[in-house]
């Protein structure tokens, strides 16, 4: 998969040009999201966790890169492979945790799970299981957007994110319609890492160049060195600049690899020696820490600091999962509506439906 | 009252809930220049514009999921689906993300959304334009799903659809367009959830819902006329929330039930209708409850098939008349 | 709508290119088209036809060079604006007009009316109601060749005709994509009419010229003057050829205007008088007329005889649909499974669907 | 007989058709390099190569609509969708097209096509991927449904589905892979649309499909070793067609039943299955039919909300116990 900038933005960043607090502060995020998704696999190997369980395990620069282009106010979409976009974005990695444990404190209250975690808070819009099925509710937070405000510098915008392999489903092709003809304030990130399971881009998508798929849409795309978080963010945050000024959207793709199977239980038999070495090889996060040591920025005890303050962190979050309790089953029916109506259904299974009046009985 | 059609009755309650509320807004193909494909919408886009009156291209699954989106955000989209059968292609949507996303995010979110669209046959349109398949909503948690059989009741359940926070499927019905009844004036609701007795009875039970119910009403006049048999129909209005007392009570008076759907008989609304009363009604029962429903083929286009595939009046009337005599009812 | 072909294969074809009997044979099966088509609305009127009923008028030029450029072994998928189609591929006035009627010697039996027609004689594999649902089908069609036979100048292809707003369904792009990865031998013709129902295709389509958006899919496309058959034809032969011997599928755009509403129902009130009015002048009958005049080809009595016969044949076609018998409703049940198996469903509405047995009733 | 797993059971079958019959090929996600989610098509596209052995992208709609274009023209394509839940996406190409084409074209044309896919919940996979949505195919014309619970079916029913010239879905259950079972060697078919009783019994009917079917054993076996309560046990294998006899014929000999399903309550498979016992049973109930099924909710992740929101042995130990209650039985 080759990595050079194509259409615009692409190019590798100076590091002089950056500000090294900046750096740092990507490198803290990145080492942390590798630590915490290490321990989850190893949670899931001890049976805390269940389901599925998607890493962003070589994913770190992407995701960092990406968050750090968001403003506030801004609204993040995602895909089951979500925990690294939710702790960038500032959900505590302790209420992730808990939300993998299925824990009452998780943040999605138990309810979701791996793929599917949310916090309304930080506006950070769900991870979603179906393929392509966050697309078009992401296009919907942008119509909302267009609906309520105005466009400018400042105004609200929608990131949306989506693997390469769902750039093959109706689902993408119909959402990206939708956003240009109308005009929405939505950014939607393609992360390239070469495979859907094991389904290579060459295999699943006619043109592989998938930040060009924009062009049954006269929609713009650019694709960046996922590797590279502040390539990542200066093209995300040039995309979103034209969202909330424009309201026009756009395509950013970012190449990285994955560095271990799809999900916690595949063993990526399906991967050659060579393409495992590569992605050992492209790693972000040895990448950055060269980086910043190079450049002076960041010394041997100085990385040491920062691995030590995120496996604390991620011990914290394990820790408070552990205690944390699961929720009670009298909440079944809890969550299922907002509006009240009659006769909602409350049974559990193998309780009666409907009964003859007491006095008959 | 006002006599209105139902397609009057929702035309008015579709104004009336986007001059009162500006995050109300409609979507969905032809709505707007077209003034829609059975002219529901007629006249709102030259009223409110194209900010709220959305045509979209024929992209089911991307707008139905974008007004999903949108409503998470708080906006109260009314997408119009312009038959039942094209929402197959958005059915990952309504069933996977509105039906889901407020239990599968621990309550953090809802999707006041409402999803309108008419079902029905008879009209000729062969096998892929003619079908009811509202039980396949009515299954879903997560989902409400109501069909109203008058204009009241297209009104009431369309207000009250509106207000509520829940994703609503709206089913209408093509054979009642153009059906005509008494709307009250003013702010109305129907509550959802909630079946009504449409005709007193005490013979035997006719339950029904949508187009049925007005086949139900016609089969129980006559048969009051010509054979003094009182039947009483109740109308279930809402198919999720199910209203099983309502149905049970009238059993339990009454001792004998049929129920009229113009879905596909097995696996359709008849089936848990019945399985209900059954549970509900059981030492009360005279006979075993049967369910008169379309014959179980893909609807054929040409007249005569189409007539003898799909439920009539008199299969309904011959289904009660044997629901008596197999319980020895004697006038 | 510009008409100008771009791409290739869209210039205009120099008559004298072009044999004097092609040019007559297409007039002559325009003109039966035309006729029928006027006649199915007038028994529409009649309540003679039901349901549904889209008209091809507007469209004879591009139905008949599509249709000229099949080889007998290719399979055609179509819209349910299908009449022309079926007349073009030979399927008898007679079977249409009676499918039309819903009599049991109609091309589908009477069950499928005028959306559904289907001739698997010709190879005629249908109309189909869902916009877009016949795209998939078709491609499907493209890897049963694919699968078993060898490409060639004389292989097997597959035509899937749609109109300009099915280029938005998910359907579209999912199938292109298939098509493209899989190499598969099918021909998408789009018509392009310029509306789907009332929805004009810029207010729809992000990249209104529709021929483009094979980019997101390296396919290519062009776009022809639909109310040229021969252009049309020449268009279509030069996609097919493509697809038969190096397995290429590929877009060809027709630009043409449609009469009349969009079903005979519609009354077309969004339009406006100057495009009833360029409508009517982008008339291909008229037009093609004209042109085999000024080549001598055809003179007044000529085209008044071309009339005469198609309206007879019409004529006739109407007399076989209604001396035809309906289907016996005896045949509820018969078309419904090929596979006879137990206990399949066989009760009319309200019969019992299950008793005890004999003795206890 | 060999003992196998219900995936090598399904696998054998596969290959065997495969290997008979030169227009049978394979599609979906994932099934080829990858050697299929669950891996029931291990070391088919290394024997059978890339041609037979197709793998799609993520395009559901897409590749099972040209599967059913391709059934159009001859061939017997044997699609997997990963899980039922993303036959959603492909739901407009399986009812709208291939449950209707022969019926809509009048005879003109079959779909000889299977599509394999997985239901079942109790994963911890959540809302959107632990469904149990059989009941919207069974409820349509057109297809043939069917369940297999036990591995010999798995070949029997999948063996015949391939050699079906009509659209059979055939699902399967993530909880089943694993079981094992005695498997007939050599040509082995199940008939689609026959029940069978897979334990004979005289007080009461269970009837189950797929996964409850060993639920229905389990509880069936405990109740007969502790309290000499013979249950007979009826496993409906097929849906579409659903054999009501079958049902009808044990619970007038048992006076009572219970429907063990994986399903949601409302609309589900046990509805149906009720609606016929009532009407082929009638005299000979002694008590309501029940049903126990999943509650009503998106399925949670969490584990223990999970467990309380599935119907477990204990649920249905428990609805047995109050069917004989109601009915006065006595040992
Ligand atoms: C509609 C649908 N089809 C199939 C699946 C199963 N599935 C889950 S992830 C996945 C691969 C997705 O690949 P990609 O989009 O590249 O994302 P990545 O996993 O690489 O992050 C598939 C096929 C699904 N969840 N939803
Ligand atoms: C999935 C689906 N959505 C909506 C419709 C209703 N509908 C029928 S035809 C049509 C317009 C199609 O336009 P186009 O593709 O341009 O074809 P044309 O009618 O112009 O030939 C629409 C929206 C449908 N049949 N199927
Ligand atoms: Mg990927
Ligand atoms: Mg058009």
């Amino acid at each position: 998969m080759a990595k050079d900038g194509q259409g615009s933005g692409g190019a590798a960043t100076s590091l002089e040009s950056e500000r090294a607090e900046t750096l740092l502060g990507y490198y803290r995020e990145m080492a942390l999201i590798r630590a915490f998704e290490l321990r989850a696999g190893e949670m899931y190997a001890r049976a805390r966790i269940g389901g599925y369980c998607h890493l962003n395990l070589g994913e770190e620069a992407t995701v960092v890169g990406l968050v750090d282009a968001l403003l506030p106010h801004d609204y993040l979409f995602t895909t089951y492979r979500d925990h690294g976009f939710a702790l960038a974005r500032g959900v505590s990695p302790n209420t992730v945790m808990a939300e993998l444990f299925g824990k009452a404190t998780g943040c999605s209250g138990g309810w979701g799970g791996s793929m599917h975690l949310f916090d309304a808070s930080v506006r950070f819009m769900g991870g979603y299981g179906i393929v392509g099925g966050q697309i078009p509710l992401a296009t919907g937070a942008g119509l909302a957007i267009a609906y309520r405000s105005e466009p400018g510098p400042e105004a609200e915008a929608v990131m949306c994110v989506l693997g390469d392999g769902a750039t093959n489903t109706g689902a993408f092709h119909e959402s990206l319609n939708l956003a240009s003809v109308w005009d929405l304030p939505v950014v939607y990130v393609v992360i390239n890492n070469g495979l859907g399971m094991g389904t290579t881009v060459q295999a699943a998508s006619a043109e592989p160049e998938l930040y060009k798929r924009g062009c049954a849409y006269r929609l713009e795309g650019v694709r960046v060195d996922g590797d590279d978080p502040v390539a990542v963010h200066d093209a995300a945050a040039s995309a979103l600049a034209t969202a909330r000024s424009e309201r026009r959207p756009s395509i950013v793709e970012a190449v990285c690899l994955r560095l271990r199977g799809h999900s916690v239980v595949d063993p990526a038999r399906y991967r050659t020696p060579e393409e495992v070495d590569l992605a050992r090889k492209s790693d972000p996060l040895p990448a950055l820490r060269c980086r910043l040591a190079e450049a002076g920025l960041l010394d041997d005890a100085g990385a040491s600091r920062i691995e030590a303050e995120v496996e604390a962190e991620v011990d914290k979050a394990v820790a408070f999962a552990e205690e944390s309790p699961f929720p009670d089953t009298s909440e079944l029916f809890a969550n299922a509506y907002a509006t009240e109506v009659p006769n909602m259904a409350r049974g559990l299974p193998g309780e009666p439906v409907a009964q003859p009046p007491e006095e008959v009985r | 009252m006002p006599e209105l059609t139902y397609r009057q009755a929702l035309h008015d309650s579709l104004r009336a809930e986007m001059l009162a509320d500006e995050s109300v807004l409609l979507m969905g193909e032809e709505i707007g220049l077209f003034e829609g494909s059975y002219k529901i919408t007629a006249g709102l886009l030259a009223e409110f514009g194209p900010r709220r009156v959305r045509d979209t291209p024929i992209s089911e699954e991307g707008f139905i999921g974008a007004a999903i989106g949108a409503a998470m955000l708080g906006l109260r989209p009314v997408v119009e689906i312009m038959t039942i059968n094209f929402s197959l292609l958005a059915i990952d949507q309504i069933v996977n993300h509105a039906a889901k996303a407020r239990a599968m995010f621990g309550g953090q979110v809802s999707v006041p959304l409402v999803i309108r669209t008419p079902g029905g046959g008879g009209q000729q349109l062969g096998a892929s334009h003619s079908q009811n398949i509202e039980v396949w909503y009515a299954h879903s948690p997560g989902l409400k799903v109501v069909t109203p059989a008058t204009p009241a009741d297209a009104k009431g359940l369309l207000t009250a659809a509106i207000h509520d926070d829940d994703p609503v499927m709206f089913v209408e019905n093509l054979g009642l367009y153009n059906t005509k009844g008494e709307v009250p004036e003013g702010p109305y609701k129907t509550e959802i959830g909630r079946a009504a007795v449409v005709k007193e009875g005490t013979d035997i039970t006719v339950v029904a819902y949508s187009r049925a119910v007005l086949t139900a009403l016609e089969v129980a006049g006559r048969l009051e006329e010509e054979d003094g048999i009182s039947a009483e129909v109740v109308d279930l209005r809402s198919l999720r929330p199910l209203d099983r007392e309502t149905v049970c009570a009238s059993v339990r008076k009454t001792t004998r039930a049929v129920v009229a759907e113009d879905d596909w008989l097995s696996y359709g609304v008849g089936a848990e209708v019945v399985a209900t009363i059954q549970e509900g009604a059981f030492d009360y029962l005279d006979a075993p409850v049967r369910r008169v429903a379309a014959a179980e083929v893909p609807l054929p286009y040409s007249k005569p098939l189409e007539t003898a595939a799909m439920p009539s009046a008199a299969d309904l009337g011959r289904a009660i008349r044997r629901a008596l005599d197999e319980s020895a009812y004697r006038r």
